[in-house]
């Protein structure tokens, strides 16, 4: 049995690998082999995925020993960890892959580097695929900086752009502070554990202060990756990539690994970790939700609204919400990479339908409009999409909402009470964004494109689209829509809060909607006097509203733009300035001190010469003169 | 045959050399093969000698001849010998040695001015190369490491650039005061150590081997370790590693005696640079090990942490510097300065994952600065111009070039996969442990170094936005079709090294092998020694 | 004290004195004279010290020869119809330091000189210096000889080129 | 018994009132005659010393090796006097200084 | 006191012993005579020197450098330690002959041989005198042979070279025999190796020791030319013509640390005087050293920067005597005759070159490649002088040094650990300027004029020195077994 399982656990490992291998190796000039080539690969990952979730399910945690090299007497493992987790998110990550790569194929088309597209694609995959298997920390880190490395490559793809270049060293640079972090936590854990064996470490009993700091360290990692506070300006900046890649990588998988490895190292987090986990998530998850809300780039809107609820997931894991936190990781890695890839179609759609003339930005929401009836699939499963993420009954992202409200509030204290006063309005404005994006994309009159003509896609880019949207409904998570315990969470005892919470959570969204309605509707729409003027209520929830949220919206933006990216800006301005004035002082006073200890020598050599001046009596002189002088020294 | 396999190794190029010296110089397709057939023939002498090798601690491969044996009348008999063998330090960097060699050697032909005198010259370092490596007598090591400097002169000299008088001066005057502060500890080990197996009348011996021991010192020497002389505030015997340590770090190079590197790299051409860089820069680090550590164990613990601190020194420094750079050679030979950092870094720690990422760090910055020098070399052989700035958008132009530089760049800034993380994750494994484990130097050095990993990232990632990313373009127009595809040759050296750093950081263990009975020896060894030594005092 | 070391005390002035107007002579020739006066007063005080033998060597070799191959020398670069026969000084105060203090470091210690323990030498026998040149140091003076051939031919190579090129 | 401890404080000062001529005359002949009064100095002290020595004459013997060395000197000290007097037109050793660094 | 009969035996007795000499002093007579018939015939006189050397050098060779006797009455001693000596100096003068063979302008008159063998005999008699007498007779036969040897290029500069040798060289010997009268007048005796001398400079120590000694060391520094009695060099070595510097480099300077070895010996007492002339040498080792080295820097004409090195050579030659011990002095042996063959490489290349037309360090700019093994064995030669591996000259510093260092070990006196870290250091500075010609021969580009190209044996010669150079760094022992058979007792 075990056999089989990690027959199939290396097939789903090790096939990404092999579709980078083969893209990369293989000259095939004809880009549609390619892409056929790695598809096959990531459905055969997908495949094997899916059989050995089947096969494996409920059965206990196992670990698959592989040994890697040895130091010393250390000996440095390659295991890979088997449980209902990691082969759940291990079927997760090879299916969005396997869509995104189909979704890509016809994306992508024309592109030059086609090859290194979906080369790094494949290779992502592989690196993902590693991060939730292994169960060595060592072997995590290398898939964890391996994914920034391919992240990196994917947000660079298109190289012509500059702004691509500079999106992608941030993106990887601002990783790599993290994961300075977490390698540093590495080394506290193998100063105090001699071992990286993940599930070693969760059984051996140690309270030192090592174990917080080591947690701690190991938490800075995820803040890079998965867009934290104070470390998240470089997930609105990645979506210069390409949007399939920002489906998985920056939506579904690569941001999620974060959360990810809280869940999977939860065990060694102390305490006073967890507040700290807790109120990194409470922020985050703050700005990201009022950010998206002043934003005009449709990917931008997404990036922000994936910070935000990532921030709300390790809010949950703060908060000792583990099971919850999973829950909604799963949940959100569907919808979100099905707006992605829908918001995709649209700004393919438009690119397409763009004149050669008319030059426009694609991206940015007020150039949209209407496009309802243009890209009607297109609207429909971003309209599946969006409620899940809005946390509308019926969908996923209600479910997994509710799961998290649920266990926050059986806590009684007063911090998980702040919590849960947060969640609760981050999830009101995360329907106030949802909803503005689309109204302004889809409904309403087309503005700039008014004489343009979108079309659908081919099905290639639909299917996948379609697929994941189906994946945005309830059934994912459980038959009841209003039940959260459903076939992956284990059954709870249950708790009399239940169902208050659903019905308040129903009451909620349904208030978020109206409002949202009347906001957008009025706003875009003149055309109604009577019903604006009669509403003096929401004339001032409109200038309330418009002014906190704008107000605070811009102040975040413009904080996060003037301090925290300008600070990061200055830190690299300070740290080039460094630099330049190191350099300097290597050439004045260090090479100085050399070309002068020169300089000196040729100088005392100019003196000694200079009784060399050609003249015999003096030369005679110093001669006597040093006799006499040495007669002195040597009498004393 | 197998026991002359090392003289094999050492003397195939010297002879070709000295065959190269009397053909005319008109055959410049003969100097080029002379080269190549010499590095093959090395390359299958190591072979057979890799067949044969066995990872254990004892020395292999031995030779050991008589060479020097003068009656000095009442100091007894200095005895110097032809004492060559192969033990788990050095079998990585002759194998290195002779890898690169055998990539300078191609990468070389574009040299097109003074045929003969190049490749005599290159041949000549080669042996000088292999032979300090494998060499374990005192003056043996000594001759070969000397003979280094001439060839090296010259060939920066020679067919550098525009500065590259300054430069080959500068090296030389670097490198000669490094080599005469190990000449003064020399000088006066040889004095002080007696061969144990001769007891008849007092045998000054060379042997490296022999000055481990501490039994073997003459009581009441300079150097005796049960009662070495105060000079100033320090004993001989600290005095003794300080010299030996700052002569061997001006070669690593160690800042603050850096300074002579980033001239002589960008100088140099594209092949010396590779193995300046490779091999060059290996020889301080080994002599460290083979020399500085074990014959002074007690004053090496109890200057631990100052070797950490310059090691994380030159971490951040050689980080920073590079990210200053405007010119890209001299980027990369920051970044060298830097890499050379996690060296010493890892030897204070005395520990074995801090120790085998020393010897490790060496042997993947040994591929992966030979593969970043020629990525330098591909644009300055096309245009002669290395300014960072200059060039923009090559990743269109050059999609081949790029996907080299981006594997040369992200090996160099220890991305997994490669065998730079190895290295430094042994690195910082080692140097966080070594407090908890035996004191020696704290865990902020390990933490305040990570740092330079981030650095690390900068200054690749800002070169490469720079240069590679946004519309094609180079500075001064003529210069744009200059840019052509990566030839056939350059391919054929650039793959091996992409391919080795690669292997190396897959499975690591093929090194390891090899070096983890020494490894674990010699931090033992030292621990014991030194901590023994230090209570007899 | 008695006539002789009147004229023992008189000689050393005297010598000390010409050597001292010769530093401050500047007047080769009568340098040249004043170097005549002060190398026979120690000839006399040779005689004094009972070493007539040398003070005749030194009246002969160094007042005759020596001087005249000096006087020689100057008329001979000195153009004495044209330049006065005027030396400047050059170096004063280095050639000062020199000269005085090494005086003082020389007299300051000549007192620690083993002195003055017997004087039992006679007025000198000529045959005892001939028979301790020719027994004891018949090296030397053969050496002597070959110096003063070598010095010949020296001096020949010197001045014979000089007739061919001037 | 007259006072011979006299005689080394007169051969130190004729010693270096010679020095002094070296060093201070500016020509070659006066150079010359300070030296000769330098090798007289000598010759005074071996005379002086040799009192205290009576039963060797050792330094009277030196003596007269030392006049005999003192001819030979300036007869080729002259000799190249005269040569460089007639490239130079002069013999002020200030003035002949063509080779220096 | 030995009756006369007694002496006359011994001086007959004595004759055996210097034969030698005899042979030089025949040599240098018949020389001297034929030119008296016909004074053009360079390759005669030049072959009866070279003969003569090689006799007297033969001779000394199958003496076996055993003896160690004293010679006419005590006047003279021979000892191994001397008759090395004398070997390189009969060497040097082999040597000499054959860079002279070519005769330009027809200097090269019996004359010339006349004198290069005046030195060598003068040297011969330095290096067996124990006497002051003898010091100074055979100091100035070398003296005065070298003023006119000085002056042999018969110009304007080489009279100059000659005038300020003679005047800087009269005045240091005037100061030497000044010395050597105060150490008379201290101890009766002119025998600086008697018993009586040692015994009366314990018995009643003055500081007239350390000033006569040091005034008596000066003729020797100065015949060294060492500090502070150096500055003569430059000018006389820029004014001569080659193959008498190459001689005047090396034969006088060995000749003078021979007898200056015995003398501070003498004076030392054993260890047992007031005063420290081992730290008096070592002080003077280092500014030898250093003075040589850093006025080396800025020479733009080569042989003036070989003067500066040769200063700074007899800096190293000191070293080993510094050390005061007996190995000290045989490795200061070993030194003197690798410093022979290095200098002599060195200036028999240096002639080559100024027989193309090259007197001045940039015009060495592009020659490396048009005279490849010329500057290949120049290069060999500086860097031997450097003291840099595979060279012969590494070895003989290593050795010297290490003396130094046994030196220290056994005294504890910090100027001798200075001296060591001073002198290496040193070597570093002395690469600034050895590298300078290999520097502008192979790295400055030049043009080199098209010229005819000659000197075919001179190229010979320096290649047989150099390989020589070298194949001693590899079997020290060929020499050093020479060495190690010399008994010399302290």
């Amino acid at each position: 049995m075990d056999n089989s399982f990690q027959l199939l656990a290396f097939i789903t490992l090790l096939a990404p690998v092999a579709s980078f291998i083969t893209v990369c190796l293989i000259a095939v000039p004809n880009p549609k082999t390619i892409s056929f080539i790695s598809i096959f690969w990531m459905l055969l990952s997908f495949v094997s995925a899916t059989i050995l979730l089947i096969a494996f399910w409920k059965n206990q945690p196992l670990v698959l020993a592989l040994d890697w090299f040895i130091v010393g007497d250390h000996s440095f493992s390659a295991d890979l960890a088997l449980s209902n987790r990691s082969i759940l998110m291990l079927v997760v990550v090879a299916f969005i892959s396997f869509l995104v790569h189909l979704y890509s194929a016809a994306y992508m088309e024309g592109d030059p580097d086609w090859r290194r597209y979906f080369a790094m694609l494949g290779f992502f995959t592989f690196s993902m695929q590693g991060i939730v298997l292994s169960d060595n920390l060592l072997f995590l880190f290398i898939f964890w900086e391996l994914v920034g490395f391919s992240s990196y490559m994917l947000i660079g793809h298109w190289t012509k752009k500059p702004e691509a270049g500079r999106a992608a060293s941030k993106a990887f640079i601002m990783n790599r502070i993290g994961d300075a972090g977490f390698l540093v936590g590495l080394m506290i854990v193998w100063a105090t554990y001699e071992t990286f064996s993940i599930t070693e470490i969760l059984l051996s009993p140690t309270t030192s202060t090592w174990q917080s700091a080591a947690s701690l360290c190991i938490f800075c990692g995820v803040i890079g990756k998965s867009a934290q506070f104070p470390l998240f300006t470089w997930l609105p900046d990645a979506m210069e990539g390409p949007t399939p890649v920002s489906a998985l990588i920056h939506a579904a998988t690569m941001v999620a690994a974060g959360v990810y490895l809280l869940v999977r190292m939860y065990g060694l987090f102390t305490e006073d970790a967890l507040l700290v986990v807790a109120v990194t998530g409470m922020i985050t998850t703050i700005i990201g939700a009022v950010a998206a809300l002043s934003q005009y780039d449709i990917k931008r809107i997404l990036a922000y609204s994936t910070m935000s609820q990532l921030g709300l997931m390790i809010l949950a894991i703060g908060m000792g919400v583990v099971d919850a936190a999973l829950l909604h990781l799963l949940t959100h890695a569907f919808f979100k990479s099905c707006l992605f890839l829908s918001a995709g179609i649209v700004i393919h759609a438009l690119h397409k339908a763009q004149p050669a003339h008319l030059h426009f930005d694609v991206q940015d929401i007020r150039n949209m409009g209407g496009l309802k009836t243009k890209l009607p699939t297109t609207f429909a499963t971003f309209l599946l999409s969006g409620a899940s993420l809005a946390g509308v009954p019926f969908f996923s992202g209600f479910l997994s909402k509710e799961a998290i409200l649920t266990a926050l509030v059986t806590h009684t204290n007063l911090i998980s009470l702040l919590m849960l006063v947060v969640i609760i309005s981050v999830s009101f404005l995360t329907v106030l964004y949802t909803f503005r994006m689309i109204w302004l994309v889809f409904m309403g009159e087309a503005r700039t494109i008014r004489s343009l003509t979108p079309e659908e896609p081919s099905w290639v880019m639909r299917l996948p689209v379609v697929i994941l949207a189906l994946c945005s409904l309830w059934m994912l998570v459980s038959w009841n829509p209003f039940d959260f315990k459903g076939w992956m969470l284990p059954p709870a005892e249950p708790s009399s809060y239940a169902v208050w919470i659903t019905i308040f959570s129903v009451i909620w969204v349904g208030v978020a909607v109206m409002l949202s309605w009347y906001i957008f509707n009025r706003g875009q729409s003149k055309t109604n006097e009577a019903l604006r003027n009669g509403f003096y209520v929401d004339k001032v929830y409109g200038v309330v509203l418009g002014v906190v949220i704008s107000t605070s919206s811009s102040a975040v933006s413009f904080i996060e733009k003037r301090w925290i990216d300008r600070g990061i800006h200055a830190m690299v301005y300070v740290q080039v300035i460094l630099a330049h004035f190191v350099a300097w002082v290597d050439r004045v006073f260090i090479d100085g001190t050399v070309n002068g200890t020169a300089r000196l020598a040729g100088l005392g050599g100019k003196i000694t010469r200079s009784f060399q001046g050609g003249n015999i009596q003096l030369y005679i002189f110093w001669a006597v003169f040093a006799i006499i002088i040495f007669i002195i020294w040597a009498i004393k | 045959m197998q026991q002359y396999l090392l003289s094999l190794l050492i003397f195939t190029p010297l002879i070709a050399a000295l065959i190269a010296l009397f053909i005319p110089s008109s055959f410049e397709k003969f100097f080029r093969m002379i080269a190549l057939v010499c590095s093959l023939v090395q390359i299958l002498v190591l072979v057979r000698l890799l067949i044969s090798y066995e990872p254990s601690l004892s020395l292999q491969f031995v030779e050991q001849k008589p060479w020097i044996s003068l009656d000095l009348g009442s100091w007894g008999i200095l005895k110097a010998q032809y004492f060559v063998a192969i033990d788990g330090l050095n079998i990585i960097f002759v194998c290195l040695a002779v890898f690169i060699m055998f990539i300078a050697g191609i990468s070389s032909w574009i040299i097109n001015k003074n045929v003969k005198g190049y490749f005599v010259l290159l041949l000549i370092l080669n042996a000088a190369i292999v032979g300090t490596f494998t060499a374990l007598d005192f003056l043996l090591f000594y001759l070969f490491f000397e003979f280094m400097l001439l060839p090296m002169f010259f060939l920066i000299g020679m067919w550098g650039g525009p500065r590259s008088e300054y430069a080959s001066i500068k090296f030389f005057l670097y490198t000669l005061l490094g080599s005469i502060l190990i000449l003064i500890v020399l000088i006066g080990l040889y004095l002080s150590v007696q061969d144990p197996d001769q007891s008849a009348r007092v045998v000054h011996t060379f042997n490296l081997l022999q000055m481990t021991a501490p039994e073997n010192f003459i009581r009441d020497s300079i150097f005796d370790p049960a009662n070495p002389w105060m000079i100033g505030s320090l004993n001989a015997r600290e005095w003794g590693f300080l010299l030996l340590f700052f002569g061997f770090a001006i070669k690593l190079p160690m800042v603050p005696l850096h300074t002579w590197l980033p001239d002589a790299h960008v100088e140099a051409p594209t092949p010396v640079s590779v193995v300046l860089a490779a091999l060059l820069l290996k020889i301080g680090g080994y002599g460290l090990m083979r020399i500085a550590f074990p014959v002074f164990p007690e004053a090496a613990l109890g200057f631990s942490w100052l070797i950490g601190l310059l090691g994380v020194i030159s971490i951040l420094y050689g980080a920073l510097n590079a990210m200053a750079s405007k010119d890209l050679k001299r980027l990369i030979a920051y970044s060298s300065v830097s890499h050379m950092g996690f060296v010493l870094l890892g030897l204070a720690s005395m520990t074995t994952e801090g120790v085998t990422g020393s010897i490790y760090q060496m042997f993947s910055h040994g591929i992966i600065s030979a593969l970043l020098f020629l990525i330098a070399g591909v644009l300055s052989d096309r245009t002669h111009d290395r300014t960072i700035d200059h060039y923009s958008g090559l990743a269109t132009k050059m999609p081949a070039y790029f996907s080299i530089v981006l594997i040369g760049f992200f090996a160099s800034m220890g991305l997994p996969g490669f065998s730079g993380f190895i290295a430094e994750i042994m690195v910082f494994l080692g140097a966080f442990k070594s407090n908890s484990v035996n004191g020696l130097i704290h865990e902020s050095l390990a933490v305040i170094s990570t740092l330079g990993l981030i650095l690390g990232a900068g200054y690749y990632l800002w070169t490469i936005q720079r240069m590679f990313f946004g519309k094609f373009h180079v500075k001064g127009e003529d210069k744009m079709e200059l840019l052509t595809p990566l030839s056939a040759r350059e391919y054929m050296v650039m793959v091996p090294l992409c391919v080795a750093a690669f292997l190396f950081g897959i499975f690591p263990q093929l090194i390891l092998d090899w070096i983890n009975p020494y490894t674990e020896h010699f931090v033992n060894t030292i621990l014991d020694t030194g901590k023994r030594l230090t209570l007899n005092l | 004290m008695n006539g002789v070391t009147i004229l023992f005390y008189f000689f050393i002035i005297l010598a000390g004195v010409s050597a001292g107007a010769i530093v401050f002579s500047k007047n080769v020739f009568k340098s040249a004279l004043f170097l005549l006066v002060s190398l026979l007063s120690v000839a006399a005080l040779y005689v004094l010290s009972f070493a007539e033998f040398l003070a005749v060597a030194q009246i002969l070799i160094y007042a005759g020869g020596i001087l005249v191959i000096i006087i020689f020398g100057i008329m001979l670069t000195t153009k004495i119809s044209g330049r006065p026969l005027v030396v400047e000084n050059t170096h004063i105060l280095s050639g000062g330091i020199a000269g005085i203090s090494l005086f003082i470091l020389l007299t300051r210690f000549l007192p620690s000189l083993p002195s003055g323990a017997t004087s039992g030498l006679q007025p000198e026998d000529i045959r005892v210096i001939g028979l301790a040149i020719f027994s004891r140091y018949p090296v030397p003076f053969e050496v002597a000889g070959l110096l003063l051939l070598i010095a010949l031919v020296g001096a020949a190579v010197v001045t014979s080129h000089l007739k061919s090129k001037a | 018994m007259l006072p011979f401890h006299y005689l080394p404080y007169l051969a130190a000062f004729l010693f270096c009132a010679g020095l002094i001529i070296v060093i201070v005359k500016r020509n070659a002949i006066m150079v010359l005659l300070g030296i000769e009064l330098m090798l007289n100095a000598s010759n005074l002290n071996l005379v002086a010393f040799n009192q205290q020595y009576p039963a060797e004459l050792h330094g009277h013997i030196f003596v007269l090796f030392v006049i005999i060395v003192a001819v030979s000197e300036a007869a080729v000290g002259l000799a190249i006097v005269l040569r460089v007097y007639q490239y130079y037109q002069s013999s002020v050793p200030d003035e002949i200084a063509e080779l220096k660094g | 006191m030995q009756s006369l009969n007694e002496q006359l035996t011994g001086i007959t007795e004595s004759f055996a012993f210097v034969i030698p000499e005899l042979v030089l002093t025949a040599g240098l007579i018949v020389v001297l005579v034929a030119g008296l018939f016909n004074n053009n015939k360079n390759k005669l006189f030049n072959a009866i020197a070279f003969l003569t050397a090689a006799g007297s050098f033969i001779l000394l060779v199958a003496g076996g450098l055993q003896t160690n006797i004293m010679l006419f009455n005590g006047v003279l001693q021979r000892d191994g330690f001397g008759e090395f000596l004398m070997l390189l100096v009969d060497l040097s003068v082999g040597l000499t002959c054959l860079m002279s063979i070519r005769n330009p302008e027809g200097r090269h008159l019996s004359e010339y041989y006349v004198l290069i063998l005046s030195v060598a005999l003068g040297c011969h008699l330095l290096l067996m005198s124990t006497n002051f007498i003898i010091a100074f007779l055979s100091l100035e036969l070398i003296s005065i042979s070298s003023y006119v040897l000085a002056g042999y290029s018969f110009n304007k500069s080489g009279s100059e070279g000659s005038l300020k040798y003679f005047l800087f060289g009269s005045t240091a010997s005037a100061i030497m025999l000044y010395g050597f009268t105060i150490l008379y007048g201290l101890t009766g005796t002119i025998d600086f190796t008697s018993s009586l001398f040692f015994d009366r400079l314990i018995d009643d120590p003055s500081p007239l020791l350390l000033i006569g000694g040091l005034m008596g060391l000066a003729g020797f520094l100065f015949k060294m030319g060492a500090a502070p009695m150096h500055p003569w060099a430059p000018d006389v070595y820029e004014a001569a013509p080659v193959p008498v510097i190459a001689f005047l480099s090396v034969a006088p300077k060995l000749a003078a640390i021979g007898v200056l070895t015995k003398l501070l010996l003498a004076l030392h007492l054993f260890g047992q005087g007031e005063y420290d002339w081992q730290m008096i040498i070592a002080a003077v080792a280092i500014l030898t050293i250093t003075i040589g080295n850093f006025s080396a820097l800025w020479q733009k004409n080569p042989k003036r920067m070989m003067a500066y090195s040769s200063i700074a050579q007899s800096g190293f030659l000191l070293v080993g005597v510094a050390a005061f011990l007996p190995q000290g002095i045989h490795f200061m042996l070993f030194y003197a005759a690798i410093y022979l063959l290095m200098n002599f490489a060195v200036f028999v290349y240096l002639s080559y070159f100024e027989m193309h037309g090259v007197y001045s360090m940039p015009s060495f700019a592009g020659r490396g490649k048009r005279f490849i093994w010329a500057s290949v064995g120049l290069t060999v030669g500086l860097v031997a002088l450097t003291g840099l591996p595979p060279t012969s000259g590494f070895t003989a510093k290593l050795f010297i040094f290490s003396s130094l260092w046994e030196s220290y070990q056994e005294t504890h006196k910090s100027l001798l650990l200075w001296l060591l870290i001073f002198g290496l250091l040193n070597t570093v500075v002395s690469l600034f300027y050895y590298l300078r010609i290999p520097y502008f021969a192979f790295i400055k580009a030049g043009e080199s004029p098209e010229v005819e190209k000659k000197g075919g044996f001179e190229n010979f010669l320096g290649l047989i020195l150099v390989v020589l150079i070298v194949v001693i760094f590899f079997i020290p022992g060929l020499l050093m077994s020479l060495i190690n058979r010399i008994n010399f007792v302290l």
